[in-house]
């Protein structure tokens, strides 16, 4: 099993999601994050003060599926998420080594 | 003459002189007497408002700025997404600060001045000459810059409940320039056709009224022209990216509930306020809000509690924002049970409209104004011409208007919002098509994405 | 006779002529004066309500159901997990909705109509009747229909504030059904015996009362009815899921203290606006519900800061919640003085009942609507009784009720709360064994996990 | 006599008595129409408020309480960061309690009781004599305790206004310590020098008094006091930690904007209730308040729009807020035309201040009470005394001003107001000094990380 | 060491948190998430138009754990999470290389 | 490649992001988190009513790096988030197997 991590632009997400399933996997747990890479932040000024904002809204995709299916999950994310321009995240793969279903405690690709 | 006649005759003439100054005298306690009823003095106190209603007429127009900021930019910002919150609240902002400035500079003068049926003059333009005196055209004991301030709260209201159509994807500068155009060319007129003591449709006060409509508090000045031009608005900018695609749900219904008090409670300055009296018609006034509020809040709940088993928060502040909206030409007009009434029918007709008519049509109202503003002002004018009656508003049995009541004045109120409908729709399609050639109406794809909060505010709505 | 005698007999005879109508200016002065002074006017002035005391009113009314909406959903909305906040919103929502029907329906009509001691009548039902002339019997200078409207506010408020005690785990349906049938049971009846012209312990009105207690504003009527009922409701109800055990928090204390400042806000149209004038009374009770809130709020941030070294918001919020709600029905009555005792006591004994008979108990009064309202409204039942001078309130000075004034008075009032007490208690036990075998008063546990906001009004409070 | 002679003598004598009673009912109406005119009466009716005008002003204190509860709470407590909303909330609350307490102890008298020039005595103390009869020295048709009551609430406010300027690292205790010996130093003598009827700088009303200015509702004895005592204690207390290193940014824009709104509303109980009467200068004061408010909105917008293409809610609620600040002294003495301009110099005077002083001389006042309320105060208590008019103002004609108006009551301004600029400087530094001695005015580092809510006051502003 | 991530119902965690420390385990992190999977959404309603809300709010417990405890610790979380209905959730476990413990600069198993 | 977990204090971040910036690293992402340990959690009164509460507010920062910059970033971080006071936090370090860039489809070092 991999867990797969994608960090997206928000409004990308409702795609993301759609490709995924119709790619045959449902399972995925999402969560808002701030992130700071290349793009650029804004600047945001209150009474003639300016910040830059480096962080910006993304949101990450967290899905662990079988090592049959990397590929295809990847594939299914960078197709949805992509618009072209800085800024439209990346996607890291890690080994995960067991999964539990806790309803069932089934265990192992059963789980996922 | 025998000297006991001689002082009597002295007496006498004492007397008649005394008598003399009475008729002062019984004129000033009928001045001090037509303070209590709302009529307009003749002796010496003119000149002066009357402290009962002078402060509840201020009271009042606190009330309907209220309505406005920050009631109706909390009622429409907690319905929009996050990323856009702020952009409401600085439309509301906006045109608080455009509308006062134009009022000040001819606006007033334009909608209540003396000039043809269709537009008033520029006599008061800089509110010159509009003192603390009360001009008996609009209120007897009202000091007339009062009033003035008074309707302006109205004239800031009305542009911003077009907010709800747009809200998401319009340019802001687009949306200033539009209202502050639109103010001039439908607002001004409006007003002053339905409520100018020359107006052209003022059925009320205007003996020569071509249009005896009647509109207590402003079923067509206010609602049908915003609502309508909404509808328009909102056609020509085209759908929210990912409307009926994506869910696009309100961020924050406890915010659209707080707008929602905020604009009931303002809302009796909006319509007992419109007497521009502390008086009978303004007590009958607040009696009918509340009623059609409650019960068009109870029909979209029980709608909701019958069709789906959940009835809403926004449901009932939808219900109870169209009881309110629909209930503002008549407020001043009908009886309890025809407040209940127009507030059933307020409920009926604007959950079909949100539910249904949207759905069939699919145009992106964003915030629905047009199926509850211009749905319910419609409705409330129509139903004000079917309800209206003398026992309310004794104004109804003045010779020129009576003979109309409970017959065919429904029948001047379809003309009048029909017109007034007419005009809304044509000058939106013009001021749109010139104002999207010069600067662009909607913002870029990008920026919707991103939302425009930061892209034309530079500010966030919420940090962490 | 003389031709100079017979001017001298037609002038007097002129001037018998402008004596004859002489009492008559007599009189509408006295009329007008009547007005400044609030009392009755006799002359033809009559049938007018007088523009500064109805003003007042119509604000009054406003302030009343502004508390209520946004006011106290927000105060409870704040104090619930962010699953439930929706739910308390929707409460007092659907209230506002259905006590507005049943007051047009009969209950304004069974409060404050004439009838038993215990009840009122139908005649005012469907407000026939209840027009915009004054009704002397509640006040000389107020439409009779703003009146209603007044009480209307407060027959809103009163099942509100039960929500306190039942939050995050009652059902919609049933706690509606609860509260409508609540008030025909109990708080038309109790209004009536304590604030109807002929109710049976409206000692300040009605010299043949039974028992002749006071409540200025609702200390029994408001906070005692509902505050007693909450309690047996919550205990009947059972703790929420996790009480005592998971910590339950409230999500969001600023919107708890935006609540709070509408409260306070309002509660000056809830007191001082139940002088039903902008007089002496109201300017007094005005006074005292200013002192006693101060005063409410620093005693529990002392006893706080001196308990746990950290004053905390809902700590000030609470004591100044309980000032108000203390000095409610004594708030018409007291010194400046008096209300600052008052004030003090609300403090304490409020501290203590939230603070230790709560735990001591172990009851789950969610959000402490019988800690705060029950005890706070008894007690100031009491104190009233005690402090209420003539001096401030010169309706006092009534001849069946003067020689109890500062003597016997605080009995009429224990007499009366404990009636009332039980009635409240008694008609929540039997309402909730009905309603609960009916339909269920319990949400299941599941949807108390999940929250009631998405099971029972099917939307989420806050979207990211 | 023949008979008819003696008949017509009865008759003259009968009409004689009838004459006698005359001079009194010309009285009464006189003292009807004084009512109206709001002019003190002279014959019976004497000791009793006028409805219209103590309405207003119950109402006109309600709204000046809203101010600060919650509206002054949200627009600071939107400002600062999540961590530490509510030890601003808990800030305003905490000085509502005390405020009051201090207010009925001594403050009232001390402030509008006769004394010295310089300060009140101890007469009025625990409010004893301050009844719901009129006090003609402020307000002839007012009840005293009403007015009272309303001064009390600008007396809470006025220390709430500091709150901004020492935000997010004061410790509570000192805040709260150092407030209530300001409102002894500061607030009670300059309000008392200002207002009192006896006051030394009291130029409207106490013919004596040695430097004849004028302050309608509080440039100098609100806004300058309370804002050059921020910028003292702000600079004594060393910037925020981070503050110009890190971001600092508002947690909740809405919230901000919505406590904007709600000072918006209440103001016009701040500045047209400062007419103490519902009268021609209310009249006046709340045209010249909306005028200002939105011009100075409009300054702000145009300037960010112009400089930096993005007109911010912050710069929209910021310039409403400087225009109110600034036209508050001038707001019954000047035209509309008059309020614009004010409301220009506002927006330009307090942009540049916010924008560019601060970060020239890099002291950190958090929220811009020096920037908004110290700038904006001094600037308008100038601009009244240049753009004052008699047409305004009748009471400017009185014999010692008039000959000022329009020529050097200008400098009647610059020296009261540099006076109490010194005063309260003066007075800041020592409270500061001992204070940070005693208890220690700036919370531990560990704190200011973690947030003063959870140290402070044991509670979370939000949770999830 | 291991890190062990559960994604739990939210009114769970009072319950796993005690399982966990009656395990002898002490450290966790923990974030809101939304999860999407089997479990049915449910649908919202605003003003007519039905919305299908399919990320449901879910809580994400973190824990690293030396190798020898991923039993107890897994055991503990499915005990306390486990209500039979579908949505439970997962646990995932996945191979940690190593902890720092930012204070102390301690490190490896020591650190956590 | 390795991906880096550091549980911080909040006010800690800019310190934090900057001794990255400075250390070259420039992608990270970042989340709210709750965090439970040794660290004491402070007690909340309610109207009388106490409740502890253990779990703190934290940040997480998640950057995945190349296998040669693992010890730059740690000391970087430590550096930066060390207050010396318990609650400091922890780093975890686990591998990354593949790493892509959304917008580019590039893999590996290249796309982080
Ligand atoms: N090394 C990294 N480790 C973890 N997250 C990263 C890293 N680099 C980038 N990110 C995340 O990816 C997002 C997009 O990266 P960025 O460099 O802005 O653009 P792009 O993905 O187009 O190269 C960032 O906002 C951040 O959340
Ligand atoms: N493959 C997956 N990868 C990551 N998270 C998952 C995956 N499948 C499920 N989840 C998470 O677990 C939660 C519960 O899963 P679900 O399929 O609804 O029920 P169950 O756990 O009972 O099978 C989901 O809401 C989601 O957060
Ligand atoms: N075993 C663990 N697994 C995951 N996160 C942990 C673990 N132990 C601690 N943490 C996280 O690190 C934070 C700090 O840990 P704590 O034990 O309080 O202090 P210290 O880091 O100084 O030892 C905790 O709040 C928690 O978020």
């Amino acid at each position: 099993m991999k867990r797969i991590e994608a960090i997206i632009k928000p409004f990308r997400l409702e795609d993301v999601k759609t490709a995924l399933q119709d790619a045959g996997l449902v399972g995925m747990t999402v969560s808002e994050v701030k992130g700071f890479g290349r793009q650029k932040g804004h600047t945001e000024i209150y009474r003639g003060a300016e910040y830059t904002v480096d962080f910006l809204p993304k949101l990450k995709v967290e899905l662990v599926v079988p090592d049959s299916q990397v590929p295809t999950a990847i594939e299914a994310i960078v197709k949805a998420a992509k618009t072209g321009k800085i800024g439209d995240g990346k996607i890291f793969v890690t080994h995960v080594e067991d999964a539990i279903r806790i309803r069932t405690e089934e265990r192992g690709d059963q789980a996922i | 003459m025998t000297p006991l006649c001689r002082a009597l005759v002295l007496a006498v003439v004492g007397l008649f002189a005394a008598t003399a100054a009475e008729p002062g005298l019984e004129q000033r306690v009928s001045d001090l007497e037509a303070y209590i009823r709302n009529t307009a003095p003749a002796g010496p106190i003119q000149g002066n408002p009357g402290p009962g209603h002078n402060g509840w007429m201020m009271v009042s127009a606190g009330l309907v700025l209220f309505m406005t900021l920050p009631g109706l930019a909390l009622f429409y910002g907690g319905l929009v997404r996050r990323k856009n919150v702020l952009s409401v609240l600085a439309q509301c902002l906006g045109l608080a600060g455009i509308v006062t400035i134009l009022w000040w500079v001819c606006g007033y003068s334009l909608s209540f001045g003396k000039g043809s049926p269709f537009l008033g003059g520029f006599q008061w333009s800089f509110l010159r000459g509009v003192t603390a005196d009360p001009n008996p055209d609009y209120g007897a004991w009202v000091s007339h810059n009062v009033y003035a301030m008074y309707q302006l709260m109205f004239a800031i209201i009305t542009p911003g409940l077009i907010i709800g159509a747009v809200a998401e994807r319009m340019r802001y500068q687009a949306l200033m320039i539009f209202c502050a155009a639109w103010m001039v060319l439908v607002y001004f007129p409006v007003a002053h056709m339905l409520w100018g003591a020359d107006g052209w449709m003022n059925g009320l006060w205007n003996s020569k009224a071509a249009i005896k409509s009647i509109d207590f508090a402003g079923g067509i000045v206010v609602h049908m022209t915003s609502g309508w031009s909404a509808l328009i608005l909102c056609l020509l900018l085209g759908p929210r990216k990912g409307f009926g695609r994506e869910p696009i749900v309100p961020h924050s219904m406890v915010l659209c509930m707080v707008g929602t008090g905020m604009l009931w409670f303002g809302w009796y300055g909006f319509n007992a306020g419109s007497a521009v009296a502390a008086d009978r018609i303004a007590a009958n006034a607040f009696t009918a809000t509340t009623l059609s509020a409650a019960v068009g809040l109870c029909v979209w709940a029980v709608l909701e509690w019958t069709l789906r088993r959940r009835p809403s928060v926004l449901g009932m502040c939808s219900g109870a924002v169209a009881g309110l909206a629909t209930i503002t030409p008549a407020s001043g007009f009908v009886t309890p049970t025809g407040a209940v009434l127009i507030g059933l029918a307020a409920g009926l007709a604007t959950f079909l409209a949100c539910g249904k008519l949207k759905s069939f049509f699919r145009y992106d109202d964003s915030l629905d104004t047009f199926g509850v503003h211009a749905v319910g002002g419609t409705l409330g004018t129509l139903l004000a011409g079917v309800l209206a009656t003398t026992e309310i508003n004794a104004n109804l049995s003045a010779d020129w208007i009576r003979p109309l009541v409970g017959t065919s004045l429904w029948w001047e109120q379809v003309k009048a919002g029909g017109l007034v409908l007419l005009l809304s729709v044509v000058v939106t399609v013009i001021l749109y098509a010139v104002i999207d050639r010069v600067v662009g109406c909607r913002v870029a794809e990008e920026i919707e994405n991103q939302g425009l909060d930061l892209a034309e505010h530079g500010e966030e709505g919420y940090t962490h």
